[in-house]
């Protein structure tokens, strides 16, 4: 089945007010194309989940999407803070934002029961500090062997999964390499998974190497072709991460006027993310396209 | 850059090659960003060439040919000897016992090592809401050793941590054995005055200064009464070619140092 | 560190009486090789762990060198029967084999706790049947969240594992593709992995293609070099499985007389795995070599 | 070799095609090897081409080239859509419950779809030793709806198991909703006589006959007082294109026919 889509259309068939959502990524493949798409369409009332909700995160909740976030670290990565955020969880904010706070391992482990069909994980952590004091939904259990106490933490089955990869197949077989982050365990946990891919290929050449295969059609609703659609992020074997932007970033939000006048620019004032691509400064893309570095392919002959 | 034998080392200069000496030919290391990773590729362009380095986002065995600006830089996957899920980092590799060497910082460490880097004030209503856990937590409780680094004030080596994101020798009161934590926890939290070993209690005691620092200078930068060790030493400085090998190679755009 | 031996050395120096073993593969990568070696080596006591003791574990039980089978299925797949394991499991066999049974998701279950580091793993299974009360390592626990009673079974953690590859490093970092079975989880669970390769290529070939890797080095204390070392199993890539071997293993192993001068012939009567393939009918190998499907490499450039 | 049309169809043939009737197209099924394969590749090749594939090996939307000899054929492999590990066979796709339809057979079946492939006679002192689960206990709980194809007789269709290998709908008394399973349980057990459908308490019940077979035929292959459906119809049985189909394509080495 042909499941090939507009990212507005994905958006606005899978994501409703008060969905639960992982725009998934660790670092690598971060959809902000799907996250622009989502504040244009100005839902509301989202639950944002993500080990490492970053400047895309923040700019959802900058723009009003979100009232709660899932998440084990936030931060812009190797630069600072996310300023949003800081904004509506620190004393004195005024809208403040629901936090439901694990490490990376508890909220993976919570993707990981989700993906396995299993109400609840076990994990042999949060001894002694206070994640587990903070967050009610910890718990325990006994193992029935030695007896230890091993923290649990609850299956999560997010509403919507938004996967970028490198390249997928009208049906949604899609295929990543490079860091793989938490992927396989969203889009298995999740109800329902779009895929946005930087290449749409025919099937013969997913079936040509089935290893490499991280998301199945069976499970994904929509497929969004996207060149690009990770920038700042990064694509291995297609653009590097853009560090400069992460950078400037910091200066962009920390104040919400700045903040404000930067989605107006890139978000709300485009309609899509080839709008977004044609505002980036010329030449940017060309500087981030990756060096090829091919692997060699091997036999999967009998 | 001319640079004099022994002269003109910085702090995080000090930091990193100190850091560095804790490291061993053939150990695996779970690597973090900034001095944690500079560290690294000091003692692998030193004295540890075979020092297998694997990253929280994947990367395992990797030889980034630039600095990586973060821990899932594209640099660590090209040439890494393999990539792998985040689940098989947490499970197969931190949580079965595989890691040998595990590097924290954070906002906040108290004598016991227990480490902060979730909130200053209290959890519900924070003064500064920090980056949280990340992978810190697990690190904290499955390294068969801990090194912290951090920079020494009264305002980040406190009495008590305002939060415990990942815990040290004793959190309020239970040991990690009566605990039951796998991992061995902090050995040593690498400053920038001296270093802070543990006892046998799980405390922390001044071991080492950098030279020209009194242990008077040390106990005004820290928040609690601290423990002296009667055997202090002097920390080993980097030399002029560590120096070169540092600023010319390691960081030449001086991102950490 | 170059751990390139023979596999009579990785044997001698890895599995001891006594031991627990597993030699893994899933149809896929079955190593008989070293399940001969062992034969040679006349280890005695084993613990012969695999989801799927196939001919290489019945000619280990034949040659006296297992007593417990730890399994989930135990026959000579689209064929029969394993004799030697009937012969010593049935009602009036003299020197009973001891068996310890689960359902392959149960099996698998111990090893992916072995693997991850924790005591026991959960699974929604093993209701009504009689799986679970013919055998008491199988357990409950309830979930702290839905109070629903789940299944548990034990980690596993055999002494030793070994595993065929498709290639590998003088290091071990040993990549495989294609059926992958519980390759992963079981060098994880093991307390010594041997990695075993059609190939031995250099360490700049694995980097080049990282995602392809299952085995990283650390965790492997030998690597042997035996191209061809699982027939009659096979190897993506490499070989065809020789389906006439296994029709023909029927009659030759339902009378201890062939079964005996079966391992007389093609094991104790050769001295290595190169033996083993002089005394195979001559065009064999080349009847079952693969004829190529290479897939195309893909770019890890940034 | 000429056929003449719906002439000499073989039991195994009219078991393969009146399976085949079961599968939707798009339908995700959870293949074994032997009939259940035959089944699915003929109802790909006629109504079903978006018949989805997976096998316990690893395989996940396969479209093997040749009728493969064991459920881990490197056919299986070659050219399908993944292939994953069994640890995400057995947890993503059958315990996530996405497993639309499961296969099974076994050496005995009870009146509830019980089936035993473990032993004959006692499990301590068992007369015969089968080769045990496999993957079948887990399918027989997950699957949304299990097929059993096994043909009849007083030996095979037993008062009651020697062992329940896999569950069916009712175990020891119990029901599957009162042991809060969550697969459908058998809806179909295939023979070589007819058909076998389960009514609302969860007993089979005869409901298809082929053409020629008496129900008394069918009562006198099974070990237990057979209910009869007052609604018994005739089994489709195949024509003449597809037993050519079925013997010259998909399996013309005469493997499972």
């Amino acid at each position: 089945m042909n499941k090939l889509c507009s990212m507005k259309e994905a958006i606005s068939a899978s994501v409703k007010n008060g969905s639960s959502l992982v725009i998934d990524g660790f670092t690598h493949l971060i959809c902000f194309a799907a996250g622009h798409e989502i504040i244009r369409q100005r839902l509301r009332g989202l639950t944002a989940i993500r080990l490492t909700p970053d400047l895309v995160y923040d700019q959802l909740i900058e723009a009003g999407c979100v009232n709660k976030l899932v998440f084990s670290w936030a931060g812009n990565p190797g630069v600072g803070s996310l300023h949003a955020l800081r904004r509506r969880s620190e004393a004195g904010s005024s809208e403040r934002l629901e936090l439901e706070e694990y490490s990376h391992f508890g909220l993976l482990a919570r993707l990981l029961a989700g993906s396995a069909g299993l109400p609840f994980w076990p994990l042999n952590n949060y001894f002694g500090g206070d994640i587990a004091q903070a967050n009610p939904a910890i718990k325990t259990v006994q193992c029935p062997y030695t007896g230890r106490e091993l923290a649990t933490v609850p299956a999560l089955h997010p509403d919507v999964a938004i996967l970028h990869c490198q390249r997928a197949d009208k049906e949604g077989n899609a295929q990543v390499w490079g860091l793989l982050g938490s992927q396989k365990e969203v889009a298995f946990a999740a109800k329902r998974v779009i895929v946005v891919a930087e290449q749409i290929v025919p099937t013969e050449l997913i079936r040509k190497d089935p290893n490499r295969t991280l998301v199945p059609s069976i499970i994904v609703s929509h497929v969004v072709h996207e060149p690009w659609g990770c920038h700042p992020s990064f694509v291995q074997g297609f653009y590097d991460r853009d560090n400069d932007f992460y950078v400037k970033w910091e200066d962009i939000s920390r104040q919400p006027e700045t903040y404000q006048a930067y989605l107006e620019e890139f978000v709300y004032g485009v309609e899509d993310r080839r709008g977004y691509l044609a505002r980036l400064e010329s030449g940017l893309l060309d500087k981030l396209r990756a060096k090829a570095r091919m692997c060699e392919g091997v036999d999967y002959g009998y | 850059m001319a640079i004099e034998p022994g002269q003109d080392a910085s702090a995080s200069e000090r930091m990193t090659y100190r850091a560095a000496q804790e490291l061993q030919d053939g150990n695996v290391v779970f690597v973090g960003i900034g001095l944690p990773n500079l560290a690294c590729n000091l003692a692998r362009a030193t004295h540890a060439p075979g020092l297998f380095m694997i990253y929280e986002s994947g990367a395992v065995g990797a030889i980034p040919e630039r600095l990586p600006v973060s821990i899932g830089d594209p640099s660590l996957v090209t040439d890494s000897l393999a990539v792998v899920s985040q689940a098989d980092i947490f499970q197969c590799l931190l949580q079965r016992g595989l890691i040998e060497v595990g590097f924290l910082g954070g906002a906040q460490v108290d004598r016991w090592g227990n480490i902060n880097t979730t909130v200053i004030g209290s959890y519900a209503n924070p003064k500064v809401r920090l980056p949280g856990s990340g992978g810190a937590c697990e690190i904290a409780v499955h390294a068969r050793r801990l090194l912290i680094i951090m920079r020494m004030s009264k305002r980040t080596f406190v009495e008590k941590c305002d939060f415990i994101t990942s815990p040290g020798h004793r959190m309020n009161g239970k040991s990690r054995e009566e605990l039951g934590m796998p991992g061995g926890g902090p050995t040593r939290i690498i400053t920038d005055l001296g270093v802070l070993s543990f006892d046998a209690t799980g405390e922390a005691v001044l071991t080492e200064v950098y030279a020209g620092v009194t242990p008077a200078q040390v106990q005004a930068a820290c928040g609690w009464p601290l423990k002296t060790s009667n055997a202090l030493t002097t920390s080993a400085s980097p030399d002029a070619s560590v120096l070169r090998l540092l600023r010319e190679k390691l960081d030449p755009k001086h991102l950490y140092l």
